[in-house]
């Protein structure tokens, strides 16, 4: 199925053909849209159960 | 049927179940990207007439795909908050607007880098996909900015749900207005996006791979971040309090 | 006449008030007390149908309020925080549009209403010319030309000197012995015989 | 009291759907008249920009006769949302809003005669001054027809539509430039077809099919975007 490797050298896999700067920018792009997506939500949950500890302290230390 | 149904809308069981099913779809996700980004980079053969811009077809076809389907999941979250009123489809809807965002502009940037190389230009007016698509992330920004202009959370619940089912209608009605005058700029614009046959079988392999990994990561990133939105709306129930205490 | 049943309102994951049950029976004014942002207001916006964040059934004449809207809100006449008064218009403008929608008052009957609430002389000055107790009264002048049986007064007795508030206190008195349901919610102490009282806070 | 018979129960004066309707549209024709500042000025707006162009653009005849159309129809299309706001904000400001929402007869009629009254007073003025505009674009006169009756088709969608939009935003203090976000996607359809009716006039294509297409529009739009306007208003004052 997997027919062989396209590309003899590194430097023509990263030349594509000539089109290195459209396919690269576009792999790029969605490289970071796809980490962007995923490392901000979990970032923002770890913030939120940080402020749900420190809300709970609070409320231990006033009781 | 209607216990199930309310039972769905309950957002702690569906910050139990997304739980259980998070690990699972993130591996299927991380494997099938993997392997479909390798195997398009690497092994493609290149196409006879757009050489190795055919890599950038997949992840196009594959965003694109997945960008369509926005607007109606948000029409569908939006029917059902005026309808019953559900809360947990309104936090579905809240997050899945700026991701939705995020996707059209990918869509519009991965097709005019990919245009700009077989049609020659960055971008093309007369082709109804491209606008109806610009159109679609005007619209999404639209919902954003209403979401975010009104602060009492019921009443912006509604009011998006009523704009994005409004939208939802506005995206198809613009497709097919943009077609209809494309007849008379333009007979007929020059090279349909679907390359398909040109390429052969495995081109399509690739991609329907990766439209399977693009469409999980919808899921994933959309449970993502609405499991963040129940931990704040909920934040003084117990079942909240201990997950903060054992987490 | 009127029949609330475990009503209950939470706006924004704040809950206004909970499982609250009324009877009000025809001839009786109801006052609804309560400190600042208890929901006063959302209760009556509840009742006549603005606002429909609540649970619990509202009943009017025994059967579901929501069942035959129309005949609900062709017995109901609210006057809220904003007096629905259009600075722009003349009192008699301002009256004849918003008790046209119902009933089709002549020219004479307007004028009578606005002479008996004191504003003899200011009928055709357009509103913004007027003091703010004059604009209440403007207002609440349609309350004379009013057949609907129930009454929903938000603060009506804002900007009011005190012989506009016994008027409008006899008028309150007088809709009750003619049958009528009145709820108002004020601060101001109400000179009202057979007063019921609903504390929310 | 006693002069004054209250107890009128039975009273037969009872208002019909139609007297109603019309009761809403002289109100805010005359709440229109009283505030002149609200159709004088998209029309203003109207003349002022449709002007602009030829300046910016080039002078010469030919030129401006094929960017005519879009002037027009664009310019007339931000005129109307301009208008807009002054639909629902009075009326949402001192309570009639309100007393709107909570007459017996349905919410629709009421939209629909708030829509009528707005597009006579904001919509109808640009539409008449529009030939004179297109004959100083040098304009085909023998044309004008066209026009006319693709801006008459055309405003009353705009206003119909930006309806639903403003009564969306009607509950913001500082509404900005979100009426416009919203608005303008949504008249897209009725802006293409309105070019391109002009467009194929002046090339000499037939144009029926075009016009036809915009009537239906305007007809969807009649039937439909009240109830999205009612339920929006619903919504915002909730």
């Amino acid at each position: 199925m997997l027919s062989t490797i396209q590309f003899s050298s590194f430097s023509d896999f990263i030349d594509m053909g000539g089109y290195a700067f459209n396919v690269w920018a576009v792999y790029g792009l969605f490289a970071i849209f796809l980490v962007a997506n995923l490392w901000l939500p979990l970032k923002k949950r770890k913030s939120i159960i940080r402020n749900l500890k420190r809300a709970r302290k609070g409320q231990l230390q006033d009781q | 049927m209607w216990v199930w149904f309310a039972k769905l809308g309950s957002p702690k069981w569906f910050y139990e179940i997304s739980g259980r099913w998070l690990p699972w779809m993130s591996g299927a996700m991380v494997l099938s990207i993997g392997f479909a980004t390798v195997w398009a980079l690497l092994f493609l053969p290149p196409d006879y007439q757009q050489g190795y811009t055919s890599r950038i077809l997949v992840v196009h076809v594959a965003v694109a795909g997945t960008s369509l389907a926005f607007f109606p999941l948000m029409a569908v979250a939006g029917a059902i908050t005026l309808v019953w009123k559900m809360k947990l489809a309104d936090m579905v809807a809240k997050n899945a607007a700026p991701i939705g965002a995020w996707f059209s502009f990918l869509t519009l940037a991965t097709g005019s880098l990919w245009g700009s190389v077989t049609w020659g230009t960055w971008w093309e007016w007369s082709d109804s996909r491209l606008v109806s698509m610009l159109f679609q992330f005007f619209l999404m920004i639209g919902v954003i900015s209403l979401r975010s202009a009104l602060d009492d959370n019921d009443q912006s619940a509604r009011a998006c749900a009523l704009l994005a089912i409004l939208g939802c209608i506005n995206v198809v009605v613009i497709k097919y207005s943009v077609e209809w005058w494309n007849t008379l700029h333009q007979p007929a614009s020059a090279v349909t996006i679907g390359g398909g046959d040109v390429n052969g079988p495995e081109f399509w392999v690739v991609t329907l791979l990766m439209i399977l990994g693009v469409y999980l990561f919808m899921g994933i990133s959309l449970i993502l971040s609405t499991r963040n939105e129940i931990l704040e709306r909920e934040k003084n129930a117990v079942w909240v309090q201990e997950i903060a205490n054992d987490s | 006449m009127l029949e609330l049943k475990k009503l209950s309102c939470e706006r924004n994951d704040r809950v206004l008030f909970e499982n609250l049950s009324l009877l009000v029976e025809s001839g009786d004014v109801v006052q609804i007390s309560g400190s600042n942002g208890s929901g006063k207001t959302s209760l009556l916006r509840v009742i006549c149908g603005l606002n429909d964040y609540f649970t619990g059934g509202v009943f009017w004449k025994g059967e579901m309020r929501d069942s035959d809207v129309e005949a609900f809100r062709n017995d109901l006449l609210f006057l809220g925080h904003r007096v629905g008064l259009s600075k722009l218009l003349s009192p008699i403008e301002n009256l004849k549009w918003s008790t046209g929608r119902k009933i089709d008052w002549s020219e004479k009957d307007l004028l009578q209403a606005l002479s008996r609430n004191g504003l003899q002389g200011f009928e055709y000055q357009p509103c913004f010319l007027l003091s703010a107790g004059q604009q209440q009264r403007a207002a609440l002048s349609k309350l004379y030309l009013s057949n609907e049986p129930m009454w929903i007064l938000d603060e009506p007795f804002n900007a009011l000197d005190s012989e506009a508030i016994g008027m409008l206190e006899n008028l309150i008195m007088q809709h009750a012995r003619r049958g009528g349901i009145v709820l108002v919610t004020t601060h101001h102490k109400l000179k009202i015989p057979s007063l019921r009282t609903v504390d929310l806070s | 009291m006693s002069a004054l018979d209250l107890d009128r129960r039975n009273l037969a004066g009872a208002v019909s759907i139609t007297r109603a309707f019309r009761i809403t549209l002289e109100r805010d024709l005359m709440l229109a008249f009283r505030r002149k500042g609200d159709f004088v000025n998209p029309f203003v707006f109207f003349v002022i920009v449709v002007s602009l162009f030829p300046l910016a653009v080039s002078p010469e005849s030919v030129f401006l006769s094929r960017i005519a159309p879009g002037v027009i129809w664009i310019t007339a299309l931000l005129a109307a949302m301009l208008s807009l706001d002054s639909m629902y904000r009075a009326d949402f400001e001192d309570g009639s809003l309100e007393t709107l929402l909570l007459s017996p007869h349905p919410l629709y009629f009421l939209v629909l005669a708030k829509n009528c009254a707005h597009w006579l007073v904001s919509g109808l003025p640009v539409v008449l001054i529009s030939p004179f505009l297109a004959i100083m674009l040098s304009y085909p006169s023998d044309q004008l027809i066209i026009l006319l009756i693709s801006l008459l088709l055309g405003t009353p969608f705009l206003t119909l539509v930006g309806s639903i939009a403003v009564a969306l935003t009607v509950g913001l203090g500082s509404r900005g430039l979100i009426l416009a976000v919203i608005v303008l996607p949504m008249c897209v359809p009725i802006l293409v077809f309105g070019t391109l009716a002009v467009n194929a006039g002046l090339t000499g294509l037939p144009v029926e099919g075009y016009l036809a297409l915009m009537g239906a529009m305007l007809v969807a739009a009649f039937s439909l975007a009240p109830l999205a306007s009612a339920a929006a208003l619903r919504i915002s004052v909730a």
